[in-house]
């Protein structure tokens, strides 16, 4: 069979536009078709990823033909190609997730499967593309398919959730066009590594203006904050399984998005430290917050976002352990969330406000979902036998290499506040007694089948964490090297 | 106060946009240079035996994007299903649009004289979107006016749901599939596969035309699904309450 | 490019401004939507001068007639009036 | 016609006088159109009146990106029988398809957001965000 990075945005699309037609032969196929589809992505990113670590060289896809400045070009490197994994990974766990679908009916179903099928193509065409402006196209695929997600069921305030969305997300696109107009008026391009290889030649104030607004546009995308205050609301107004395509996919290729613009696209060593800030910020304003909630999706949604400020602060400090570190906490924020999200949203299952208390003694009702939701909020806390201790020790170890050592206290102390409320929630699962009854909704055998696999991932590379962490070394030299970069994509061009 | 924060946001965004933006030299001639990415699209669009340099930019240089647009307008027209309806059936017998009573004589006559009218406009442009400007987003957007005016014109008049989804289906796989089908002789996704033809003949472009009236097609099934879709929403009716996961 | 169309484009560029806080400032929805469709319209002008006829086409059909349409739908079945609070 | 036409040659301007005038007419219109847009965004509270003013401030971009790309005296880039062999002067077409590939999109966000806006309406008999505002704007 063939692989190719093209088929991960080609194959959604294809079938997503089949996907009313397939409903018409039989009902059934709406459900099973996208399993296939995000089988053969699976497939597609483990003979990329051989194909990619074994070559040492990323795969240059150049579209209708044409070489890179003048056509649009995917990158599958093992950066790109590790988020790209990531994300294909997730979508199928969701797709297990949500197969029994019993409550929606035909036509929701088929919509359902064709926003998230979108959704995937969306965010991992964000991750491979080349191009300044597709990037933008396939963040706007991305948006376009969370709205209707978020505002998926009835009853609740979803609509309301998707309308913020939508507005400040069209804000970001406006402001994400208005950087790639002041790039492209000075440089006449939008490939990106020839954008990066001529950077140096644009005026001072052209580059810095057209860095901010790029900045503004990709941090409301990368859930950065004061721009976030959209994301609590999405995440807790979509469907249980959607929290988890938020925090494995979109903020992923929000992230993503942020380190092209910082480590490939601009030459500022002072972004760094904006970044390094506006993560700070992000991770101490949200995990405050998450201490506060009583509904526990929103919990959830704040501890998300803490993470992302985690990730902003890896990425900001700018060496390599710290780059290192940071990729292990992507990994760790999309297993880790997905099962919190997936696990939470059953213990909560029932009840409209979603408030922690009911989630009092049920861990002798759901013994397993109640354990599985314990190992993710260990997990995400950092304690040691599971993969999020890894993810922090690599970042404090990172941090005190580069003598920040204010920062190795505000993280300590952050993941104090993070045990805080996630114990407060796992201790009242186990040691309380059930204040109102509430109807209890047992896992079908597949929702089971989804959070065994992510529990078991958390734990495997929590034990070995080196079956990764080699390669994400390896991952963390094609993210700093820029002018390998340049130079895959733009063989032709002369780098001064 | 708030006002006052705002306008403060405001002023200053503006300050950034004009400095900026006043520095930009307007209407320079910045093609000149051979090795620039205009002059390689203007230069290549000969070689493709297009007349139009921006339906080959759309269409093949940068066709990428433009499968994009044409999901991002496929979200669009599912999303606002998604949005609106649970149970489209029960809420299009309730639409008072359909039981009221028929338009005007002057109405109804001019609808019928100018619907296929438009229709054939519509199909001129995207057919020769190649050669003029114009292509499959414009003639989609006419043809769609087109079914508007029906759709307000006769009131009885209602969109086949079933024909609606088979042209948006296999539009939309027609398009992703000649660049799927590129792959499968040798060549890279959405590159033209087919002889171009000569410049300025209708019978030019290879794939280009092709996908362009594909397009048409696409852009103008979802858009009258998303205008019939907005045109049968009614006021009173009330919506099921569910706190489904 | 001659100074007639100069002119024109200055005079249109008022007509555009004013239109875009006449749409900002009213408080009847379906006089702002008409005032869009009004800037609408003088870009599509605009675009025709500027030599983009391909991108003047697509403002006439979409920013002019599709997106007014669907707004005067929606307001047809919401409210005509933005109420003050 | 005359009329016009003497008023034409009566005030004929110089390229660079056109030049600095369409500069700062086309940038500084399309910019108030974007500041007036967000300024509606940020300050309104009427759902369908916010979609109106992104559809402001989408309109004030466009233009700035065909502004961009225009090259004075230049034709439309289309390979027409009667320019196809001349070495004529073109604009640049590379804004014309970006700002095509915008159009479209705007068109999907709004018919996305009027949707949205009517499914508010009927939750809550109203558009104003004031009196939705279940959730913490």
């Amino acid at each position: 069979m063939v692989a190719d990075p093209i088929l991960y945005v080609a194959l959604p699309l294809i079938t997503a536009f089949l996907l009313p037609l397939f409903g018409r032969i039989h009902k059934e196929l709406i459900r099973i078709i996208p399993g296939f589809l995000f089988l053969f992505l699976v497939y597609n990113s483990i003979v990329l990823l051989t194909k990619v670590t074994t070559e040492h060289q990323p795969i240059i896809v150049q579209i209708a033909g044409w070489a890179p400045p003048i056509g649009i070009n995917l990158v599958f490197s093992s950066f790109s190609g590790f988020i790209a994994s990531i994300i294909s990974v997730i979508a199928l766990l969701v797709w297990i997730y949500s197969y029994k679908f019993k409550k929606i009916e035909f036509d929701n179903a088929l919509k359902y499967f064709v926003l998230i099928m979108l959704i995937t193509a969306g965010s991992i065409g964000v991750v491979l593309t080349g191009d300044l402006f597709n990037l933008f196209v396939f963040l706007e695929i991305v948006g376009l398919s969370s709205y209707p997600l978020v505002a998926f069921y009835r009853g609740r305030d979803g609509a309301e959730a998707a309308f913020k969305y939508l507005v400040i997300g069209n804000l970001a696109s406006l402001f994400i066009l208005i950087g790639i107009l002041i790039i492209y008026s000075q440089l006449r391009t939008l490939n990106m590594a020839d954008i990066a290889a001529h950077i140096g030649t644009m005026p001072q104030k052209l580059k810095v203006t057209a860095f901010i607004f790029l900045f503004i546009g990709i941090g409301i995308e990368a859930e950065m904050f004061p721009l976030n205050t959209w994301a609590p609301d999405a995440y807790s107004q979509a469907p249980g399984p959607i929290g988890s395509v938020f925090a494995g996919m979109t903020a992923k290729a929000g992230i993503y998005a942020m380190i092209r613009l910082l480590y490939t696209i601009f030459d500022f060593s002072s972004s760094f430290n904006l970044l390094l800030v506006m993560g700070i910020i992000t991770l101490v304003v949200s995990e405050g917050i998450a201490l506060r909630q009583s509904n526990l999706k929103r919990m959830l949604a704040y501890s998300s976002l803490g993470q992302m400020g985690l990730l902003m602060i890896a990425f900001g400090i700018n060496t390599k352990a710290a780059v290192v570190a940071g990729l292990f906490i992507i990994f760790n924020h999309a297993v880790i969330k997905s099962l919190l999200f997936l696990s939470g949203s059953l213990l909560v299952y029932n009840s409209t406000d979603k408030h922690i208390k009911y989630t009092h003694g049920i861990a002798k009702k759901l013994p397993l979902t109640s354990l599985l939701f314990g190992i993710g909020a260990f997990a995400i806390v950092g304690l040691p036998p599971f993969s999020g201790f890894w993810g922090k020790l690599y970042l404090l170890m990172a941090t005190a290499d580069a003598n920040m050592l204010g920062l190795i206290a505000l993280i300590l102390a952050v993941s104090l506040v993070e045990i805080v409320y996630y114990f407060r929630v796992v201790n009242g699962m186990y040691f309380k007694k059930a204040e109102d009854e509430i109807e209890i909704q047992k896992p079908k055998w597949n929702a089971v089948l989804t959070m065994v696999i992510l529990a078991l991932a958390i734990i495997v590379v929590g034990v070995y964490p080196n079956i990764i962490k080699d390669y994400l070394a390896n991952a963390a030299d094609t993210i700093l090297d820029k002018a390998n970069y340049i130079h895959t994509v733009l063989p032709s061009l002369a780098i001064n | 106060m708030k006002k006052f924060i705002v306008l403060l946001l405001v002023a200053t965004l503006g300050y950034f946009m004009l400095d900026a933006f006043f520095a930009i030299d307007f209407g320079i001639n910045h093609i000149k240079d051979l090795g620039s990415v205009s002059a390689q699209y203007l230069v290549n669009t000969k070689v493709l035996k297009v007349a139009n340099a921006v339906t080959s930019i759309v269409v093949n240089f940068r066709g990428f994007d433009t499968l994009g647009e044409v999901t991002v307008l496929f979200l669009a027209s599912t999303g606002l299903g998604s949005v609106l309806f649970r149970k489209r059936k029960v809420h299009t017998k309730l639409n008072p649009r359909r039981t009221s009573t028929e338009s005007s004589k002057i109405l109804t006559t001019a609808g019928k004289i100018l619907f296929p009218m438009i229709l054939l406009l519509g199909a001129y442009v995207f057919i020769h979107g190649h050669l003029t400007p114009g292509g499959g987003f414009q003639g989609g957007v006419i043809i769609a006016t087109g079914f508007l005016l029906l759709l307000v014109t006769f009131r009885k008049f209602a969109v086949n749901h079933s024909t609606l989804t088979w042209t948006e289906a296999l539009a939309g796989a027609t398009f992703a599939g000649i660049g799927l089908f590129g792959l499968t002789v040798g060549k890279n996704f959405l590159e033209n596969f087919l002889p171009t033809g000569t410049l300025n003949n209708l019978w030019s472009g290879g794939i280009i035309g092709i996908i362009y009236v594909a397009v048409g097609f696409k852009v103008a099934a979802e858009l009258t699904g998303i205008l019939d879709t907005m045109l049968s929403i009614t006021v009173d009716v009330e919506d099921e309450e569910s706190t489904e996961n | 490019m001659n100074t007639l169309t100069v002119i024109m484009i200055v005079l249109g560029s008022i007509l555009m401004i004013l239109a875009a806080l006449f749409a900002i400032i009213k408080k009847d929805l379906l006089v702002a939507t008409i005032a869009t469709s009004v800037i609408s319209l003088v870009l599509s002008v605009f675009f025709f001068m500027l030599q983009a006829p391909d991108v003047a086409l697509t403002e006439a059909a979409i920013g002019v007639a599709l997106t007014t349409i669907i707004f005067v739908i929606a307001i047809k079945v919401t409210k005509r009036n933005e109420e003050n609070n | 016609m005359k009329k016009v036409l003497k008023i034409k040659k009566s005030i004929t301007m110089t390229e660079e006088l056109m030049q600095q005038i369409l500069k700062y007419t086309l940038y500084g219109g399309s910019i108030a159109l974007i500041l007036i847009g967000i300024y509606g965004v940020l300050m309104k509270k009427n759902l369908i009146k916010i979609l109106i003013s992104l559809s402001v401030a989408e309109s004030g971009l466009n233009l700035l990106f065909i502004s961009v790309g225009y090259v004075m005296n230049g034709t439309a880039p289309i390979f027409s029988p009667a320019v196809v062999d001349k070495n004529v002067l073109m604009v640049d077409p590379v804004p014309q398809a970006l700002v095509l590939t915008a159009i479209v999109i705007g068109l999907g966000v709004t018919a996305l957001g009027l949707s949205l806006a009517i499914r508010l309406y009927r939750h809550h008999n109203t558009t104003n965000i004031d009196e939705i505002r279940n959730l913490k704007w």
